[in-house]
Order: C-alpha cells, then structure tokens, then sequence
C-alpha cells in the first residue's frame, strides 16, 4: 500500500467518501501503534493494517529518538564519545562503552592490563543481567502481567547500586572507557556482588515460577512470532533473538574477544517444547524461546561473574593511554556480543584525533527488521507479544 | 383528571408502533429498520401485557410477550448476519443499494 | 491539607465503626420499631383497613414511646422514654413510615455505599497490589498508609477538564459514562445486603441484578464508538464479543442453584442457607461447588477484571473503551468497574456462600434477636447482618484483585475458546448432573450427607487457604526494596 | 396523582419521546441509544403492570442481547466514511402522512372502544404461574421455539462465516 493511500484513508474528513476507501476492503482498517503506546517500548511506530483484530501488515516506522550519535562521533575524540555510547542502547550502557572502547583500542593497538579485562567482563556480564531484568518485567508487562515488572526492578535496583558505588551514576556510566576502566573497583565491591549473585541466583526460578511456566504466559507466546532458523539468519537477526530461533551462535564463544575463551559457559539456545521441562506447546524460534533464552542467559551470566571473581586479579585497571590519542589511518570495524545481538563499531582514523568516520550497527534496528516479516496473519495482542520478545530499545535503533 | 388504565397504554403503544413503522418505511440503513422492527414489536408487546393486566386477568399475554421477545432476539441475530455479508458484498448498508437482482 | 487529613482520621474511624453498629442495628432499631407500633395501634385501635397498617401520627409514636400504649411486640414497649426525648424520636421515626421515604434512604444508601466503597477498593487494591510486588503503595495522603489516597484522588479527578477530542459524538460520549454507570447503582436496588437491608425485594431479583449486569455494557460499547478513537473502538468491539458471549455461562452457573432453591427471590435463597457453614449452597453437592467456581469465573470476565480485562488491556489497546476520557467521567467508569465488582462477589456470596450468615448456625443466636437492642446489634454481628455480605462481597472482590496482579491476561481468541468450548459445556453439563443430583439423591441419604461433608471440608479448606497464603505473603513481603539495598548489602 | 400514576406518565414520556428521537436521529448509533431509551422505558411499563418477569427478560434480552447485537452490526457494518443516510424527502413526507394519519385513526379508536373496566388483580406469584404456563398449555410452542433459536444460531452462524477465499 503507498503512503497516498494511507493520508488519503486516515485524514478523509467525515461527510466525504475518498476514492480510495472504495478500493479498500470493507474490512480493512489502518491503526497507529505508537509512538506514544504503552507497549512499543519507547518511541517506535508501528502502522497497522487489520481485518478486525487480525494484522494483515504491520510497518514499523522509525527515526523518532534520532540524535545524530554518529555524526556526533566524527566530531569528537573516542574518548569523548564513549558517553555518548551509554545513550544508545540506554539499558546496556557498560556494554556499548566496551564495544567502542575495543573498537578504538584495536585500532590504535594499545594493550589493556589484565585487571582491567576483569572489571570489563564484570560490568558486562553485570549490565546483562540488569538489562534482560528490564526486558523480563516488561515483556510480562506487555502481556498483561505487571507484578514481574516489579520483580525485575527490584533485583535491579542491586545492579544499579553496584554500579553507582563504581562509578557514580546509575544509568549512563561513561566507566569502561579507551584502554581499560576510568576507576579501579570500589572497596567491598567483590564481596557485595557475591553476596548478589547468591542472592539473585535463585530469584531466577522465582521468576520462571512466577511468569516462565505460567500457564496463560505459555498459552499467550509459545507458538507465537516463530521465526525459523534461516529467516533469522536472513534478516540478520543476532542475540537471543538468534539463538531463541535454535542457532547456537554467541561471539564470545564463536569468535572470543576480550577475556571469554578463559570462562565456561553454555550457549543456550531455544528448543522444542515437550523435552527438558520446556513446555510442550513451545516451538522453536518463537516468542517464548527468545525470552526464555534470557533467562536461561542470566544464569550463565551469573556463572560468568562467579568465575570473574575467582580469577580477578590484582595490578593495573587502565592501561597508559596519551593525553591527546591520534588515531592512525586506517579502519576497524569490531562486533561485540551486547545484549541484544551483536554491537558492531566502526572507526575511521585519519592520523588525527578525531575520528573521520564512526558507524554502529545497532543490534535492536537489525532485529526490528524482522517484524513486518513475523507480525503477519496474527491477532492484535500477538504485537505487544512478538515486539516485546524480539526486545527493541529505541535509543539503538534510531541513535 | 390524569389516570391510568388500558387506554392510556394503549395509545402509548399506538404512538411506538407509528414511530416503529415510520422508522421502518423510511430509513435507509438496514440496521435503522431493524431498530424500527424492534419498536414495533415492543409496541405490540406491551398491548399484550396490558390487555393482560387490565382485561384478561390470566398471564396469556405475557407469555405471548415472552415469545415474541424470544422472536425478536432470533430476528435480530439473523438480520445482523444477513446485513453483516451485505456489506461485505456490496461495501454499503443503504438497502437501496440492494437492487441487483432487479429485472 | 494531609495535616487535616490526619486530624480527621480518628474521628472518621470512629464514625465508621458507630456505622457499622447502626448497619447491624438500624433496622431493628428503627424501620422494626416503627413497624412494630404500626402492627400494635392497627390492634390497638382495631383499625380495619384490609390488612394495611394505620398511619401514624406524631402524636401516636410520642404516645407509644412514653409507654402511654401498650404494645406487645416491641422492645420499645419495655422502655420509657420521657416527654421531650420521645418528642423527638417521635419527629424522627415519623417519616420513616411512609414507604417514600424509605426508598429515598435507600437510594441515598446505596450511592454512599458504592461511592465509598469504590473509594475503600481502589485504595485497597493499590495495596494489595503493593505488596504483592514488594513495595508500599499510597503512603503519605491521610497519615496512616495514605487512607485518603483515594478522596485525593477523586478530588484531583474532579478538578480535571472535561476532555472531548475533535471528532467524537458529544451526547453519546456524554452519555456513555453514564449508561455505564447507572446499571452498576441499579443493580444495588435488588442486592439484598441482609434480609432486612433491600431497597426492592424482588421476585426477580436475580434475574435483574443479571439484566443490570447486561445492560451496563452498552455503555462500554456506546463509549468506544463515541470516542472516534480506533482503539476505543477495539476495547468496544472486544467488550461486546467478551460480553454477549459470558453472560452464556454466567447465566447457567446462575441456574444451578436456582435449580436446587426453587426461586429466584434472593432473600429467599439467603434465608435457606442460614444454617451454618455446611448448608451454603456450595457445599450441598459436587455440582453446586463446580457451579460456584464456573460462576466467579464467568462473572470475572463480566467485570472485565485481569485476566479478562480485554476490553482495556493496556499493553494493547492503550486504555481500551476509556482511552479519551477524562476526569470525572473517567472516574464513573472506575465506580462502575467496582461496583460490579462487589456485585459479583456479594452475588457469589448470595447464592452459594450463605449470603449473609456467618458460618455460626443463625439458630444458636435466635434467643439474642429478640432480646434487648444490643442483643440484636450484636446478633447482627455474630450471626447474621449486612456486615457478612459485604465482608463475603470484600473477600471476593480480594480474590479477584489477587488474580488480577498475578496473572498475564488472554487473547481474545482464547477467552472466546475459553467460553464457548470450555466454560459453556462445563456449564450445561453441572446444570444437568445437578439436576439429576437433586432428582435422585436426597440431602437427608447417605450418599447426599457424604457429597455434603466432603464438599464442606474442600471448602473450608479453599477459604483457610486464601487466608493463610494471604497472611504468609503479607508478612513475608513486609522486607521492600529499599531498606533491603541498605541493610543487606556489605559494605553499604 | 398518585405514585403509580406519575410513574407512568414519565415512564411513557420517556418511552415516547425515545421512540421520537429513533424518528428523527440520523446517526444510526444515536437511533439504537433512543431504542435503549424505550426498551428500559417499556420494562419500567412491565414493572408497573406487575410483570415483573417479563420487564427483567425485557432487560436481559432486548437490552443486553438483541441491542448490543445491533449496535454491533452498526459497529461492522457502518465503517465507511461519511455515509449518511438520510431518508429521502418525498419518502419521508409520505411517511409522516401516512403514520400520523394511522396514529389518529388508532387513538380515535382506542379512545372510542367501550372497555368494561376490570379491576386488575394482583398475579399471585408470576414466575412460577409463567413456568408452569410454558411447560403445560404452551409447551408446544415452547418447545418450537428452542427448535427455532437452534435454527437461528446455526443460520447465523452461518451467515457470519467470513467468504471463502478461491
């Protein structure tokens, strides 16, 4: 349908009968999602097209947090950027600056001492968890239940704590920066995030009791959106969205960077219901897989941060980075594993300070991309479900 | 003198069947017409009631009322499905539009 | 203002439990003595008046309350007041004769209590849903755990611009909130609160409280469709869908017991199930319990309450039917919503949970009904009063706000399948298994006192249970998120 | 004027004056609004002539089933822009001609009809005067009448089923 048609059926004053509106099928009805919806998660817009409550088509519609972040990133020096790299993805601020930081570090080939690498995997491995929290508690949100939402915030909020004990702020860190941490680990940190993580880790099962195994939750996702192993390869899906669609792919262990090849970790990836305590009803690459996929990715955080605290040794946290760092000629271009799929940055050096070109492939926009694809021939409040699992943040998406 | 007996509702049902029929001949939306049918009905429903109260003395009439309700709920359920594939033929609910089988 | 808030709380406690004694005792103390002395001068004076009582005057009731007349039912007739103080009883009770009047005390009745308890609910699902998710709710409007949270809220509801966007039908949107509203006050008309306490006792009671229920989703509908909002119109359309297709189920679930009673007059069933906890309709036979649960099911998604609240279902349709209103026409929706509520949850407790008995056998109290007044106050505690009805009806309307805040809601699909194909038949089936029930086993066989026992003990256990899990959690979530971070972390 | 008697010259103002606005509404949602008017106004009628049973089958059918199921049909059916379907002059002309000229014959009738009065009587118990009424003299058309809704349901049913796609 073009975009005429659509002004013409939405702005048809009453009293007249537009041509087009004829050419329609009587049952056809075109509704805006968004931006301002409980549940598109921000400011992302979904057009409509429906026959009652089925969706013939949904479109999504984007550009509305547009904040020139990487026009901004030709414009100052990497260091300057990383905390403009904390208000892409909003949730996973210490993952975005990581991303960037080994971006720029590769290019420039500098060394990070090892402490460093630690707090580095700690804080990402810490800001995941925070952020699938976030993601739980309002994917039950989206689906009707508002008491997880609760839930999530609350063990949050621990997070949250630890990292403005680290570096003072609670949502935009600018912490893991261009050769290793801005600050070593506070006094009591280790201790505080055991105690969290013997305290979160059964919280987990709290959730799946709660939410996971519910009965109508199972009924409301499982056999929903499922998107199939190649389509998600296709669009280029990454994250748990890849993996909810039963593809073992993960970059820390598929092409370690950083410290990971020391951890041991599963993969886990979304399977058909009826084995292993999945619920029967539940197909591979649905709504259900991603967002168990999350949860079961908790788990392996916490295992991930246990380890980090065996092994964290002592020593250096910033490598000697110069005051004024030239970028060489030349261009990197390095994917991380964010939270939601894979965070690509591209930096430009031209032997000057400031970078000639930075690019970011956010993961949020590539898995946006499938939901005209999935949210076809579905009902009304199957959206929210299948929007919600694939799990956008709109700050990523439009930058 | 105001007083109320088997006339006064009478002319009162009178006065729903008029309203009733008017509806029924003159609107265009299929719906309107059903929605004058129903009035009609009410008309003659509450006749017999009345009748029932004031003349009769027995219940006949409500029953009689009874099923005419019952009736009219089964009417309505058919013609709101027969107008419902109307529209979806013919994408209007002006039963003057529905002259297609016209010679 | 929170200060004056404060200041009148203990005040307006006390008022409220002087209420809650006059609720047990008014109409003993009152409309019964008032009748009593109608019934005394009409064989006093030997009036003959084809069975109606005489009309007294002023002079009589004074005359009555001094001792002057002898009566010989009431309690009034052992008391003697003296001249000016039965002067002016005498003004006071005067009115209360006339059946107007009685009708307006009604009505008056019945707006305070839905406006209050509208208020009372939505400050106590605010609550409740608190705790249930670890934190406080409304704390500060009032002093003791943000009482007056709600008369703030009304206040601020009141304060708002009445809001109609461009295009919308004005009469009808105007109308809709109230076509909403007035069923849900209606239905109060014939929802008996005791034996005593009913504005109309109907012969179809029922029927009507049902009809009333029916009839306020017109107002839903009309208020989706005058809002020429899409979404508006989604919750409509849901509404109706949801609607028409639930009153099916309620409708059967509401014949069962109808089945065993034989009448559709509520004082009637009520009054049958006054002796004790094991002759609640309920736990008369398997089919009775299976009739209750399908009832408080279907009579949920009546109320539109989660998981069946579609037609407002947030995440979805913004807000559903009442997307573009507005303040206080907003808030008739909300009054509308609790007030239906409570109805289904007094209902349930009418027709299958011994309305307004208490689980004591009313006999035992016999003795203190028609002893001296506090006697009787204290009967209408103990035994059997309004205040177990709407205890029953807050304990139901409990249960639904505890669903509400633990489960995710349905697809329309699914409530659809849920009715149709699973609620509907379930339905038709326990009406005709207790029918046959009532046909072949007699309550006074062993099998009837069998089924009779076990249902009573599966009861008793339900209802312990919902208590107690409800005590465990209040006590156990009483930790909140924010003296937790401080205490429990080292180094904090 | 005693109760009864006020009630029902508002109960009857109010059914008429709805029925009027069905006349003259042109919004089709606004007609079946005015239709609520008189179908609760008609029930109130029923309370007032003692039959309880019938003004609650009024409300539970007429106002909560067939009205809902009407407004709807105008929900489905009326999607399309700016139809507004007045009914014709000349149409309506006649109509107005016809109707009051019928309406005057009927009331001069009415008026001129030689009741006897009958002292109404108070129906002892009418729900279960009306079931024992359906289940022995017109258990016939009782029993016809469940046939004739199965019918219905499964007709409407029918009906409603989306067009199969070639």
């Amino acid at each position: 349908m073009s975009d005429t048609d659509i002004h013409s059926q939405r702005e048809a004053p009453p009293g007249t009968a537009p041509a087009a509106a004829r050419e329609l099928r009587t049952e056809e009805m075109l509704v805006n999602m968004g931006p301002q919806h409980p549940s598109t998660h921000g400011v992302l817009r979904l057009m409509l097209r429906t026959d009652g409550e089925l969706i013939l088509e949904a479109i999504p519609h984007i550009g509305y947090l547009h904040r020139c972040a990487e026009k901004i990133g030709e414009n100052v020096t990497p260091v300057q950027f990383v905390p403009m790299t904390d208000r892409l993805d909003y949730l996973t601020g210490m993952n975005n600056n990581h991303g960037f930081s080994l971006a720029v570090e590769k290019l420039c080939g500098l060394e990070v001492p090892e402490r460093g690498h630690y707090i580095r995997v700690i804080m990402c491995e810490l800001n995941r968890i925070a952020s699938h929290l976030v993601s739980f508690g309002c994917y039950g949100m989206d689906i009707g239940a508002f008491t997880p939402f609760l839930y999530g915030f609350r063990e949050r909020e621990y997070i949250l704590d630890l990292f403005e004990a680290t570096c003072g702020a609670r949502l935009t860190y600018n912490y893991l920066t261009i050769g290793g941490a801005s600050l070593d680990l506070p006094e009591g940190f280790v201790e505080r995030l055991a105690w969290f993580l013997d305290y979160f880790e059964p919280k987990i099962d709290e959730y799946n009791n709660l939410l996971s195994f519910n009965y109508i939750f199972i009924k409301r996702t499982a056999n929903v959106g499922v998107i199939s192993a190649a389509d998600a390869l296709a669009y280029g899906l990454t994250g748990p969205c890849l993996r909810g669609s039963g593809v073992k792919w993960d970059l820390r262990r598929c092409v370690p960077y950083e410290i990971y090849d020391r951890f041991e970790f599963d993969i886990p990836v979304g399977v058909p219901g009826g084995n292993a305590g999945i619920p029967p009803e539940v197909v591979v690459g649905d709504s259900w897989s991603r967002y168990y996929v999350r949860m079961l990715e908790m788990k392996q955080s916490v295992r991930i941060l246990r380890q980090c605290l065996k092994q964290l040794a002592g020593g250096e946290f910033r490598a000697k980075v110069p005051r004024t760092l030239k970028l060489p000629a030349g261009e990197v271009y390095l994917e991380v594993e964010g939270v939601r799929g894979q965070l690509g940055f591209l930096v430009v050096g031209e032997n000057k300070p400031i970078p000639r070109r930075v690019k970011i492939r956010g993961p949020s926009f590539c898995n946006l991309c499938i939901v005209p694809h999935v949210c076809r021939q579905v009902l009304l409040a199957d959206v929210p479900a299948i929007v919600g699992s694939i799990d956008v943040v709109m700050g990523e998406v439009d930058r | 003198m105001l007083t109320v007996g088997l006339t006064q509702y009478l002319v009162l049902a009178a006065f729903l069947f008029c309203c009733g029929l008017f509806v029924m001949t003159t609107k265009r939306n299929a719906v309107g017409i059903l929605i004058g049918v129903e009035l009609v009905l009410n008309a003659a429903c509450l006749n017999l009631v009345a009748f029932s109260r004031y003349r009769v003395g027995t219940i006949d009439g409500q029953i009689a009322t009874l099923f005419i309700i019952v009736l009219a709920a089964a009417e309505a359920a058919v013609a709101i499905a027969i107008f419902v594939n109307y529209y979806r033929t013919l994408a209007t609910i002006d039963v003057d539009k529905g002259d297609e089988l016209r010679g | 203002m929170g200060s004056i808030l404060r200041k009148v709380a203990l005040p307006i406690f006390l008022i409220g439990v002087a209420a809650i004694m006059g609720i047990a005792w008014a109409p003993a103390l009152l409309c019964g003595t008032v009748d009593s002395m109608r019934d005394d001068l009409g064989t006093w004076y030997k009036w003959d008046l084809r069975g109606e009582r005489p009309t007294l005057t002023v002079g009589n009731i004074r005359q009555y309350l001094e001792g002057s007349i002898e009566g010989q039912f009431a309690p009034a007739a052992h008391v003697r007041f003296g001249h000016s103080t039965a002067v002016a009883f005498a003004y006071v009770l005067w009115p209360l004769q006339f059946r107007i009047t009685r009708d307006v005390l009604a009505v008056v009745g019945v707006v305070g209590f839905v406006s209050l308890f509208a208020m009372f609910a939505i400050w106590w699902e605010r609550k409740v849903a608190a705790r249930m998710q670890s934190r406080l709710g409304p704390m500060r409007v009032g002093g003791w755990h943000g009482w007056a949270q709600s008369l703030a809220d009304g206040l601020k509801l009141l304060q708002k611009e009445d809001i109609f966007i461009e295009g919308a039908d004005r009469p009808l949107f105007r109308m809709a909130a109230y076509v909403a509203f007035v069923p849900a006050l209606g239905l109060f008309i014939a929802l008996p609160f005791s034996a005593a306490w009913i504005a109309r006792d109907l012969d179809v009671g029922l029927i009507f409280i049902f009809a009333m229920f029916g009839v306020g989703v017109l107002g839903v509908l009309i208020a989706g469709w005058a809002s020429n909002n899409k979404w508006s119109m989604f919750g409509a359309m849901r509404e109706a869908c949801q609607m028409i297709s639930y009153e099916i189920p309620l409708g059967f679930a509401l014949l069962v017991p109808i089945m065993t009673v034989g009448t559709l007059r509520l004082t009637t069933i009520g009054d049958l199930q006054s002796g004790g906890f094991q002759t609640w309709l309920a736990f008369r036979n398997p089919f009775l319990l299976a009739a209750a649960l399908l009832f408080f099911i279907a009579a949920l998604a009546s109320c539109k309450r989660a998981p069946f609240d579609l037609p407002e279902a947030e995440s979805e349709l913004v807000a559903g039917f009442h997307t573009e209103y507005s303040g206080f026409r907003w808030a008739l929706f909300f009054f509308a919503e609790y007030a239906e509520m409570f109805a289904a949850g007094a209902l349930a407790a009418i027709l299958f949970f011994g309305a307004w008995h208490s689980p004591l056998p009313a006999a035992w109290g016999e003795s203190w009904r028609h002893g001296p007044l506090w006697q009787q106050a204290l009967h209408g505690v103990v035994f059997s009063g309004p205040l177990w009805l709407i205890g029953k009806g807050i304990f139901f309307v409990y249960v639904q706000m505890w669903l509400r805040w633990t489960l995710p809601r349905i697809r329309l699909d699914q409530v659809m399948y849920a009715c149709v194909q699973v609620m509907l038949p379930l339905a038709m089936l326990v009406l005709l298994a207790n029918t046959f029930w009532e046909w072949l086993v007699p309550s006074r066989s062993v099998l009837g006192m069998a089924a009779n026992a076990v249902c009573t003990a599966v009861g008793a256990v339900a209802v312990l249970a919902i208590i107690g899990i409800s005590i465990y959690g209040f006590v156990n979530r009483r930790r909140l998120v924010g003296t937790l971070v401080v205490k429990h972390l080292p180094g904090a | 004027m005693s109760g009864e008697v006020l009630a029902f010259y508002l109960l009857a103002a109010l059914a008429a004056g709805s029925a009027l606005g069905c006349v003259i509404a042109t919004n089709i949602v606004r007609m079946a609004m005015c239709l609520l008017g008189t179908l609760g106004a008609v029930a109130l009628l029923y309370f007032l002539l003692s039959a309880n049973f019938l003004a609650v089958i009024q409300l539970v059918v007429y106002a909560g089933g067939t009205l809902i199921l009407i407004v709807f049909g105008i929900m489905v059916t009326s999607r399309t822009y700016g139809e507004k379907l007045k009914p014709r002059t000349s149409e309506a002309l006649i109509g107005t001609i016809v109707v009051l000229a019928l309406f005057a014959g009927l009331v001069a009738i009415l008026l001129r009809a030689p009741w006897t009065p009958v002292a109404p009587t108070e129906p002892s118990n009418s729900v279960a005067q009306i079931g024992q009424e359906l289940l022995g003299t017109y258990l016939v058309p009782f029993e016809l009448a469940s046939v004739l809704l199965l019918a219905v349901m499964i007709g409407a049913a029918y009906l409603a089923q989306p067009a199969k796609k070639e």
